[in-house]
C-alpha cells in the first residue's frame, strides 16, 4: 500500500466531510488488493482448464513439505510423482478413454512448508484457482486431513497417496481414494501375530498422538487383547517429542519383552538414539520408518542402533513379484535412480505408484469430470498390481491392499548400513528372526 | 527415582544456564528480551555446523561463539535500548520490540537452515555412563561439566569483578549508578553482551538436553527461561540457579509419573508462580499492577 | 452546620511492614468546615490523605463518610459517594485533554446536576479544554486535578499541598476558590506548609508528628503549644 | 466555549456518523470482493484476522495490556464450536456463538491475570494460552476433546454462511472499537490507561473496566474462533491454538495503529495481501519482514499508520475546530513520544 | 558578596527542564562559587529534585545551560559530570541491595585498583562507624546511617562540587541535627563547595547563600542575613517561623 495514499485516507475521517470519497477509494484499493492478491498466487499456476472441449495437457496437483516435520518423507513422494510424469510423457503422455488421445501430464505443486492450515489455503487454490483435472495429497495424514473436506465440498476427487488415518474412511466417501497404502489400522496385523506366535509378554507399546500413530497402536492393543495380552506400557506422546530419555526409563522398569514405538521418522530416530545413549537394549525393539527411510536412518542412528530392531516389510525392502502394470521394483529403481537426486525409498514408490494409480484410472475413464474418474478408479480396483502389490479400495475410499510383513534388520550390515529382512509370516519370510536380541 | 533427580538436577543446571543471561537483562535493562531462547538455538545451529562442517567436538563451539555473541549482544543495545527508553511504556514496548527481534532470528535461521529439526547423536561423546548405579547418557556428564563451571563464573562476574559490582550498581538504581561515576550505557551494552554470550554458550547443550532444535525451539526456551527465572525471582541472578533446579525437578517427576503432561510444566508453573508469589521464591516486594 | 459530620474518621492506623506512619489519628469533619493539616516532612500528613481517599486500605480504624463506613471500599466508589483530593505532585490524565480528564469524572457523579458551575470555568481551565493534559505547566496541572474533583460534585475534598509554589496574586485566587466551596457546604482537609494560606481557608488545624496527633485546635494555639513547637523547630 | 453535557447530544451523534461509516462499509467491501476472488479461505483468513486485530486493539489500545496469549481466546472458540456441533448437534451459527462463550468462560477464569502488569501479563496470558492448548491437546482427554486428533465438523460445513458470519463480525467488532472511541466507557478505558490512580479517584471501577476490556476482546477472538472452524471445518489443535495467530493480530493492529478504528482493518488489509504475496510460498521471508516491521514501528512509529496521519494533522492545522483550539496556545502540544511520568521524588 | 573576581564553580543559567511532556523548570538561575555552601530552598514540587536532576544530566535541559569550571556541561552523561568533580548524593544517597563496601568501591568505578583502595582507608579513617560494618548491605542501616554513608560517598572521589538533595528526607529532627553537625563538621576542615537542596530549616546553619525557587522558576538570591530580612520570601516558605518568634 503507498504511504501517501494511506495518509490522505485516514486523515479524512477526521475531518467532518462526508464518507463518500474516501468510502470510494478504500473500495478501489481493497478490490486492486485483492486482484493483485489473486494473480500473485495464482502466477505460478497453469493456464489450462477441464472447462474447454479439447484439452491439450492433463493438470495434476499436488501439495509437498520442503521443509519441516514431513519434508524428509514428502520430497521423495512429490520425486515418485515427478518421476511417473516424466516416464508419462516421455510415451507421448497419459491416455484418457473418453477422449481417445494421449495429454501431456502438467504438475501443479505448491511447498506447505508441514504446516496444515498453508495446506488448507493451497489445496483450496489448487481446486478453486487453478482448476486442476486431478488433485493428489501431500504425504502422511497430518496434511492430507485438510484436502478431505475440502475435495468433497468441490466434487473433486483426492488421490490420497499416504494419509492412511483410520478416520479418514469411517464413511462412504465418493471424493477419495488411497493409492499406495493400506490404512493404517491394519499394518500392524502381522507385527501382532508375531508377538502372540513367539509367546512375548510384557508388551510396550509408546506411539506418537496422531492419526497414524494412535490407528497403529489401537490396533495393536485390540489384536493383543483379543490374543490375551495387555501391554504392560501403553502411552501417547506427542508428535514434537525429541527427547525419549525418561520415557525409556520408565519402559524399562516394566521389563518388557518387546517395546514397539510408532512414530514419524524425528520420533523413531530419537527413540533409537536415546536407546544407545541410556545403554539399554531390549529384547525386541520395533519402529516404524527404518525401512520407509532407510538411508535417513542410517544416517542419524547408526547401523549398530538399527541392528537386530523390527520395522514393518515396505518396498523396497519387500518386492512384489507380481506386477501388471508399471514398472518392477528393480526397474523403478535403475530408472529412478538415473532420473532423480531423491533416495530410492518407500515414499518414492508410493509417489510413483499413485501416478500408476491415476494412469491406469484415466485409461478407463470416459470423460475428465471427477466422477468418470473415480468410475475409472472402480473399475481397475482388485484387478491392477503395482510394485506396492495389489490395488483394491472399497467405498469409503479405503484401500484394502494386501498386508505388511514384519521385517527385522539382520547380521551381516551390507553397504547401505541396514540389512532388513522378511522374518514373518512365514510364506514371506526371507531370513528367521533373532528373539531375543543378542 | 534416583534417574529422576539426577535427570532433574541436571536438567535444572541447564535451564539455569539458559535462564541466567535473561534475568541478567532483566536486571539491568529492566526488559524481557523474547529473543532469548532464539539466540540459544543461534548456539546450537552453530555447534550443529561445527560438528558437522568442521568435523569437530560441537561443545568448541561455546569458546568459539564467545565474541561474537558479545558483540552481537552489544549491537543490539545500541541499535534498540536508546531509542526505546523514549517510549511511553517502556516494559511493553520492549517486549514488543525484542518479539521482533525473535522473529528476525528465527526467519533468519529458517532461510539458513531450514525449518528442519537438526540433531546430533548422542553418543558424539561417547557410550553410557555408568553411575550412582544409573546408567547414564554421556552427554549429561558434558552438560554438568559445562554449565556448573559456566555458572560459577557468572557468579564470579557479578560479585567478584569491577564490572559486577557496578552491573550491580545499575541493576540496584540506575540514576543512582550514574552520579556514582558508572556509564551505565557501557555497562548496559556489556550486560547485554554477556546475556546474549551466556545464551549462545547453553546452545550447543540444547542440541542434546533438548534432543535437537529448530528455528521454532527458540519461543519455547525462552517461556522457559522466564519461567524459571520469575520461580527464582525476577533480576536475582542466584535465583536463576534456584528457579532453574526446582523447575527440573518437576519437570523430571511429572515425566516419569504423568508424562503426557510435562509439556504443560513450564506454563503451569509461570502461572501458579506468578498468580500466587509474583515476586519469586526470593523476592520480597509484590509487583502488581 | 448540622449535627452529623460529613467525615469521620476514627483511630485510623496505617502500617508499612515494621514501620508505622500512621497512628491512631481520628478527625471528625462538618459541612462547611476546612482543617488544616500540619507536620514537618514525613509525619503522616499525605499518609492520612491516601488512606482516607482509599490508594492505601486502613491497618486499623473506621472512615464515614455521611455516616456510611466507607473503609472497606475501593477508591472509585468512595470519589462516587463525594470524596475527593487532589494530589501534592499533580497527577493528571496526561493523554487525554483537560476537557476529557473532567468528563472521566463527570459521568461517573452520582449528584452531577446540570445546574452545576462548569468545573473548567470555576479552575480558570476553559481556554485550555482541547489541549493534552501533558502540556500544562504544573500550577495547572494542579488546577485540573481540583477541576476533576469538583467534577464529582464532592462532599469532602482533601486538598494536598496545593498551594506550594504558587504566587500571592495566585494564593489570594485558590485560597478564596476554596473558600466558594466551603460556602457551597463542602468540607475541607487542606495540607498545607504556608500558614498564611492556611490562615486564610482553615478553621482549625490538626498537628501531626511521626504518624501521631500531637494538637488540634486554632492555628494560633498551635503555635504557643509547647510540643508543636518542639516538632517544628528541634529546640 | 466547551460543553461537559453528556448523553444523546447532537455531539455524540455526530460522532458516531463521523467514525462509524467503516461498520457499514467494510462488511459490504468484503461480500462484494468474495465475488471478485473465490479463494474463499485467503478471504476468510482476512475476515477472522480483521476481528483478531480489533479484539487486540480493544484490549492493548485501550487499557495497555499486551495479550501474546491471545490465541487462547481464539483456540477456545474453535473448540467450543466444535464440541456444540459434535455434543449438541447445533448448527453453524449457534456453534460460532457457542465458541463466543466458550472463549469468555476461558476469559472469566483469567481475569487474575489482569493483577499483573508490562511483561509479566504478556508472558503469564502466553503460557495460560498454551496451557490451554496442552490441556486441549492432551492424549488422556482424547474422549471429549479428540486430543491432538483433531476435530471434523463435515456435518456443519458451509463456507458462504460461514463467510457471512465472519463478516457480520468484522462490522460488529469494528462497531465495538467506534463505540469504546465515542463512549463513556471508553473514555473511562483511555483515563486508565494513562494513570489507573488517577482514574479510580475520578470515579472509574478500574478493575471492572479492565475486566470488561478483556472480556470483549477474548468473545470477538471466541467468535472468530468459531467461524474459522466452521469453514475450515478439518482441524487439529495446533492449527488454531498457534502463536501466529497472536503474532498476525498483534502485528496487523500495531502496524495500523493501536486505539484507532481503522488502523487495525487499514494495516491488517495491506499486510494480508503481501502475506499473500510472499507469506504463502515462503513464509520465512515473510517472518523476517514482520519481525523487521515490528521493530521499525516500536522503534520510529510507536503509533502505527494512524499516527502518521496525527503528526501530518499537527503540522497543518486545517479544520476550523482545530484552528479554535490551537489559538492562543503558544506552544504546539507535544507529541506522544515523550513521557516518563513526572518523577514522584518530590513529594 | 564580592564574586567579581572568584570564577564560580557552578553556574546554572536559565535552566529549563521537564519530564516528557511536562515542563517542570522555567528559567532557574543559581550558582555556586568555590568553597561555598549554597541552600537551595523551595517547596515540596518547586522542582529542587529536578533541579539537580538536570545539573547532573539524569534529565536533558530543554533551556538554559550548566557549566562548571568554566565547561559546559550540558552535552554530558552523568558519568562524565562525576568524572569532571561533581559528586551527587540523591536522597536515596546509597544502594540498598550493595554491602557498605561495595557502596563505596563502586563511586570509585573508573578509577585505578591502587587509589580505590586508598581511598577507602581514607574514608575508614574518616568514618570508623562504616568500617565496623563494611560487609553488611547499605539496606540493613538504618535511615541516618544510611546518610552518613551517603556523604561518605560523595567524599570519595575528592570532587571540587557536591550536590545534595534533601538529605533532611526520611530522618527524625534528632538526626536531623547531627547530620548537619557532620556536615558543619567537614566543611570546617576541608572547605567543601557545596549545593543542597533542602526544605528543612536547620540546614541554614550550613549556609553562606540561599536561594529560593518556586514554580520552577528562582525567586530570591542572597545572603542568610539577606534572606532573614526579606520578609516576603520568609512569609510564603516560613510561616511556621513566623509564627513562632
Amino acid at each position: 500500500m503507498e504511504k501517501s495514499k494511506s495518509r490522505r485516507l485516514s486523515l479524512r475521517r477526521y475531518s467532518s466531510t462526508s464518507s463518500a470519497t474516501p468510502a470510494k477509494l478504500l473500495l478501489g484499493l481493497g478490490m486492486l488488493g485483492m486482484v493483485a492478491a489473486a494473480c500473485g498466487s495464482a502466477a505460478p499456476a497453469a493456464s489450462s482448464t477441464s472447462s474447454t472441449s479439447g484439452p491439450t495437457e492433463l493438470t495434476v496437483g499436488t501439495l509437498y513439505a520442503g521443509s519441516g516435520a514431513f519434508a524428509s518423507s514428502s520430497l521423495p513422494q512429490l520425486a515418485g510423482l515427478k518421476f511417473w510424469a516424466s516416464q508419462v510423457n516421455q510415451s507421448g503422455g497419459v491416455f484418457v478413454k473418453g477422449l481417445g488421445k494421449k495429454l501431456k501430464v502438467k504438475l501443479v505443486t505448491y511447498n506447505d512448508q508441514s504446516d496444515p492450515t498453508t495446506a488448507a489455503t493451497l489445496y483450496n487454490q489448487l481446486i478453486t484457482q487453478d482448476h486442476v483435472n486431478v488433485l493428489t495429497a501431500d504425504f502422511g495424514s497430518v496434511l492430507t486431513a485438510p484436502a478431505i473436506t475440502i475435495a468433497q465440498e468441490n466434487h473433486q476427487l483426492l488421490f490420497d497417496e499416504t494419509g492412511t488415518g483410520a478416520s479418514f474412511f469411517q464413511s462412504p466417501n465418493p471424493d477419495l481414494v488411497l493409492t499406495a497404502l493400506p490404512t493404517s489400522a491394519i499394518w500392524p496385523t502381522p507385527l501382532v501375530e508375531f508377538l502372540l506366535a513367539k509367546h512375548i509378554k510384557n508388551i510396550a507399546v509408546v506411539y506418537c498422538a496422531n492419526d497414524f500413530d494412535q490407528s497403529q497402536a489401537n490396533t495393536v492393543q485390540s489384536l493383543l487383547k483379543a490374543g490375551g495380552v495387555t501391554p504392560v506400557y501403553f502411552q501417547a506422546v506427542p508428535t514434537t517429542t525429541t527427547d525419549y530419555a525418561s520415557t525409556i526409563q520408565s519402559i524399562k522398569a516394566t521389563n518388557p519383552g518387546a517395546v514397539l514405538e510408532l512414530g514419524y521418522a524425528n520420533n523413531d530416530i530419537a527413540f533409537l538414539n536415546d536407546l544407545q545413549a541410556a545403554g539399554v537394549k531390549f529384547p525386541m525393539t520395533m519402529t516404524v520408518f527404518p525401512t520407509q527411510l532407510p538411508a535417513l536412518l542410517v544416517k542419524d542412528v547408526g547401523a549398530k542402533g538399527l541392528q537386530y530392531t523390527y520395522s514393518y516389510g515396505v518396498p523396497p525392502i519387500l518386492q512384489r513379484k507380481t506386477v501388471n502394470f508399471g514398472l518392477t521394483f528393480g526397474q523403478f529403481a535403475q530408472a529412478f535412480n538415473g532420473n532423480s537426486t531423491a533416495p530410492i525409498n518407500f515414499p518414492s514408490v508410493a509417489g510413483y505408484t499413485t501416478g500408476l494409480v491415476i494412469q491406469d484410472a484415466l485409461a478407463h475413464a470416459t470423460s475428465l469430470s471427477q466422477s468418470a474418474i473415480r468410475a475409472g478408479v472402480s473399475a481397475i480396483s482388485g484387478s491392477l498390481k503395482t510394485l506396492d502389490g495389489n490395488f483394491q479400495v472399497n467405498s469409503s475410499g479405503a484401500q484394502l491392499g494386501e498386508l505388511l510383513p514384519l521385517a527385522q534388520d539382520l547380521p551381516p550390515i551390507g553397504a547401505s548400513g541396514s540389512n532388513f529382512q522378511i522374518v514373518y509370516p512365514a510364506a514371506q519370510a526371507t531370513a528367521s528372526a533373532v528373539y531375543p536380541a543378542p | 527415582m534416583i534417574y529422576a533427580i539426577i535427570s532433574g538436577l541436571l536438567f535444572g543446571l541447564f535451564f539455569a544456564f539458559v535462564g541466567a543471561g535473561l534475568n541478567l537483562l532483566f536486571g539491568v535493562l529492566k526488559l524481557v528480551n523474547l529473543a532469548h531462547g532464539d539466540l540459544v538455538v543461534v548456539g546450537g545451529y552453530l555447534a550443529y555446523e561445527v560438528s558437522v562442517k568442521l568435523g569437530i567436538n560441537p561443545m568448541l563451539a561455546v569458546p568459539l561463539g564467545v565474541i561474537p555473541a558479545f558483540v552481537l549482544g552489544v549491537g543490539l543495545y545500541y541499535g534498540t535500548v536508546p531509542r526505546l527508553s523514549r517510549a511511553e511504556d517502556t516494559e511493553t514496548t520492549s517486549l514488543v520490540l525484542f518479539f521482533g527481534v525473535s522473529m528476525i532470528i528465527e526467519a533468519l535461521a529458517t532461510i539458513l537452515f531450514g525449518n528442519n529439526l537438526v540433531s546430533l547423536s548422542p553418543l558424539t561423546f561417547g557410550p553410557a555412563v555408568q553411575l550412582f548405579g544409573q546408567s547414564l547418557p554421556s552427554y549429561w556428564l558434558v552438560a554438568g561439566g559445562i554449565t556448573i563451571p559456566a555458572l560459577v563464573i557468572f557468579y564470579l562476574y557479578l560479585y567478584r569483578s569491577q564490572f559486577g559490582t557496578a552491573t550491580r550498581a545499575v541493576m540496584v538504581n540506575s540514576d543512582e549508578a550514574a552520579t556514582s561515576g558508572i556509564n551505565v550505557r557501557r555497562i548496559s551494552a556489556i550486560a547485554f553482551g554477556v546475556g546474549t554470550v551466556f545464551a549462545v554458550a547453553s546452545g550447543p547443550l540444547a542440541l542434546f538436553m533438548l534432543g535437537g532444535i529448530s528455528p521454532g525451539t527458540g519461543i519455547d526456551l525462552t517461556l522457559t527461561a522466564f519461567t524459571v527465572i520469575v520461580i527464582g525471582s525476577l533480576g536475582n541472578p542466584v535465583g536463576t540457579v534456584i528457579g532453574g533446579l526446582l523447575y527440573g525437578l518437576v519437570l523430571s517427576f511429572v515425566q516419569t509419573y504423568l508424562s503426557s503432561w510435562a509439556a504443560a510444566v513450564p506454563y503451569v508453573l509461570m502461572l501458579a508462580v506468578l498468580l500466587i508469589k509474583p515476586s519469586g521464591i526470593l523476592g520480597k516486594r509484590v509487583r502488581n499492577a | 452546620m448540622s449535627d452529623a459530620p460529613l467525615l469521620s474518621a476514627v483511630g485510623l492506623t496505617k502500617n508499612f511492614g515494621g514501620f508505622r506512619a500512621l497512628d491512631d489519628v481520628s478527625l471528625d469533619l462538618y459541612p462547611g468546615e476546612a482543617v488544616g493539616l500540619v507536620g514537618p516532612n514525613g509525619s503522616g500528613k499525605t499518609t492520612f490523605i491516601n488512606v482516607v481517599s482509599g490508594v492505601y486500605t486502613a491497618s486499623a480504624g473506621t472512615i464515614k463518610l455521611r455516616g456510611l463506613p466507607i473503609e472497606g471500599l475501593p477508591p472509585h466508589r468512595r470519589a462516587r459517594l463525594g470524596l475527593g483530593r487532589t494530589f501534592q505532585v499533580p497527577k493528571p490524565l496526561g493523554n487525554l485533554t483537560v476537557l476529557e480528564n473532567v468528563q472521566v469524572a463527570l459521568q461517573h457523579s452520582k449528584s452531577a446536576k446540570s445546574g452545576d458551575a462548569d468545573p473548567l470555568e470555576f479552575a480558570g481551565l476553559a481556554k485550555f479544554a482541547n489541549r493534552r493534559a501533558n502540556s500544562l505547566t504544573t500550577m495547572e496541572q494542579k488546577r485540573l486535578d481540583l477541576a476533576r474533583v469538583l467534577a464529582l460534585s464532592p462532599a469532602v475534598v482533601l486538598v494536598d499541598e496545593f498551594a506550594a509554589g504558587l504566587s500571592p496574586s495566585e494564593l489570594i485566587d485558590i485560597a478564596s476558590l476554596l473558600n466558594e466551596l466551603r460556602g457551597k457546604g463542602m468540607a475541607l482537609v487542606v495540607v498545607e506548609h504556608l500558614l498564611g494560606f492556611l490562615e486564610a481557608v482553615v478553621d482549625r488545624v490538626l498537628v501531626l508528628d511521626a504518624g501521631r496527633e500531637i494538637f488540634s485546635g486554632g492555628l494560633k494555639e498551635a503555635f504557643s503549644d509547647d510540643k508543636v513547637v518542639e516538632v517544628f523547630l528541634g529546640q | 466555549m466547551p460543553k461537559l453535557a453528556f448523553g444523546g447530544s447532537t455531539g455524540q451523534t455526530g460522532k458516531w456518523v463521523k467514525l462509524g461509516w467503516p461498520v457499514i462499509f467494510f462488511p459490504v467491501a468484503l461480500m462484494v470482493a468474495m465475488h471478485v476472488y473465490n479463494n474463499q479461505l485467503l478471504l476468510l483468513d482476512l475476515v477472522v484476522y480483521l476481528i483478531l486485530a480489533q479484539g487486540v486493539n480493544i484490549i492493548y489500545g485501550f487499557t495497555g495490556y499486551l495479550p501474546f496469549g491471545y490465541f487462547g481466546f481464539f483456540g477456545a472458540g474453535a473448540y467450543g464450536a466444535a464440541l456444540a456441533v459434535n455434543y449438541l448437534s447445533v448448527d453453524g451459527i449457534l456453534a460460532v456463538v457457542a465458541g463466543g462463550i466458550l472463549a469468555v468462560v476461558l476469559a472469566v477464569i483469567l481475569i487474575p491475570l489482569l493483577r499483573l502488569s508490562g511483561a509479566y501479563f504478556g508472558l503469564a496470558s502466553l503460557a495460560a494460552a498454551e496451557s490451554v492448548y496442552l490441556v486441549v491437546a492432551n492424549p488422556s482427554l482424547a474422549s471429549i476433546t479428540k486430543g491432538p486428533y483433531g476435530v471434523n465438523l463435515e456435518a456443519i460445513f458451509n463456507p458462504n454462511l460461514a463467510y457471512l458470519v465472519g463478516v457480520i463480525l468484522v462490522g460488529i467488532s469494528i462497531a465495538v472499537v467506534v463505540y469504546l472511541r465515542v463512549s463513556h466507557f471508553g473514555l473511562s478505558l483511555r483515563a486508565i490507561k494513562s494513570d489507573p490512580v488517577t482514574a479510580s479517584l475520578a470515579g472509574v471501577n478500574v478493575p471492572a473496566a479492565r475486566s470488561i476490556a478483556w472480556l470483549l476482546a477474548a468473545a470477538l477472538a471466541g467468535l472468530a474462533g468459531g467461524v474459522f472452524a466452521w469453514i475450515t471445518s478439518v482441524f487439529y489443535p495446533e492449527t488454531v491454538f498457534s502463536i501466529n495467530v497472536s503474532v498476525f493480530a498483534i502485528v496487523f493492529a500495531l502496524f495500523g495503529g493501536v486505539g484507532s478504528v481503522l488502523g487495525p482493518i487499514l494495516g491488517g488489509t495491506a499486510l494480508y495481501i503481501l502475506y499473500e504475496f510472499i507469506g504463502i510460498s515462503s513464509p520465512q521471508y515473510f517472518q523476517l519482514i514482520y519481525g523487521g516491521l515490528i521493530v521499525f514501528l516500536t522503534l520510529f512509529l510507536p503509533g502505527g499508520l494512524a499516527s502518521l496521519v496525527e503528526i501530518f494533522r499537527r503540522r497543518v492545522p486545517r479544520s476550523r475546530a482545530e484552528m479554535d483550539v490551537s489559538q492562543g496556545l503558544g506552544i504546539h502540544a507535544p507529541l506522544a513520544v515523550g513521557g516518563r511520568s513526572a518523577d514522584s521524588s518530590d513529594e | 558578596m564580592d564574586s567579581s573576581e572568584v570564577v564560580p564553580s557552578l553556574v546554572v543559567d536559565k535552566l529549563e527542564a521537564g519530564y516528557g511532556g511536562m515542563q517542570v523548570l522555567w528559567g532557574v538561575d543559581v550558582s555556586v562559587l568555590p568553597g561555598e555552601v549554597v541552600v537551595l530552598l523551595g517547596a515540596n514540587g518547586a522542582g529542587k529534585t529536578t533541579l539537580l536532576k538536570t545539573i547532573m544530566g539524569l534529565l536533558p535541559n530543554t533551556g538554559g545551560s550548566v557549566s562548571f569550571d568554566g565547561n559546559r556541561l550540558d552535552a554530558m552523561r552523568p558519568d562524565q559530570r562525576v568524572r569532571m568533580g561533581i559528586s551527587f548524593m540523591s536522597e536515596l544517597g546509597v544502594f540498598p541491595g550493595l554491602s557498605i563496601e561495595e557502596n563505596l568501591r563502586v563511586t570509585g568505578h573508573g578509577l585505578s585498583r591502587k587509589t580505590v583502595t586508598q581511598r577507602l582507608s581514607e574514608i575508614w579513617t574518616q568514618f570508623p562507624d562504616l568500617f565496623a560494618r563494611r560487609r553488611e548491605l547499605a539496606g540493613s542501616l538504618s535511615g541516618g546511617q544510611r546518610k552518613i554513608l551517603g556523604v561518605a560517598r560523595t567524599q570519595f572521589r575528592k570532587p571540587r562540587l557536591i550536590v545534595m538533595d534533601e538529605p533532611s528526607a526520611g530522618l527524625s529532627p534528632l538526626f536531623v541535627s547531627q547530620l548537619v553537625d557532620r556536615l558543619i563538621a567537614i566543611h570546617a576542615e576541608q572547605r567543601m563547595t557545596l549545593l543542597l537542596a533542602e526544605q528543612n530549616v536547620r540546614f541554614l546553619r550550613l549556609a553562606e547563600r540561599i536561594v529560593v525557587i518556586e514554580g520552577g522558576r528562582s525567586r530570591f538570591d542572597g545572603s542568610v542575613e539577606e534572606f532573614e530580612q526579606n520578609e516576603n520570601v520568609k512569609d510564603a516558605f516560613f510561616g511556621i517561623e513566623r509564627m513562632e518568634s
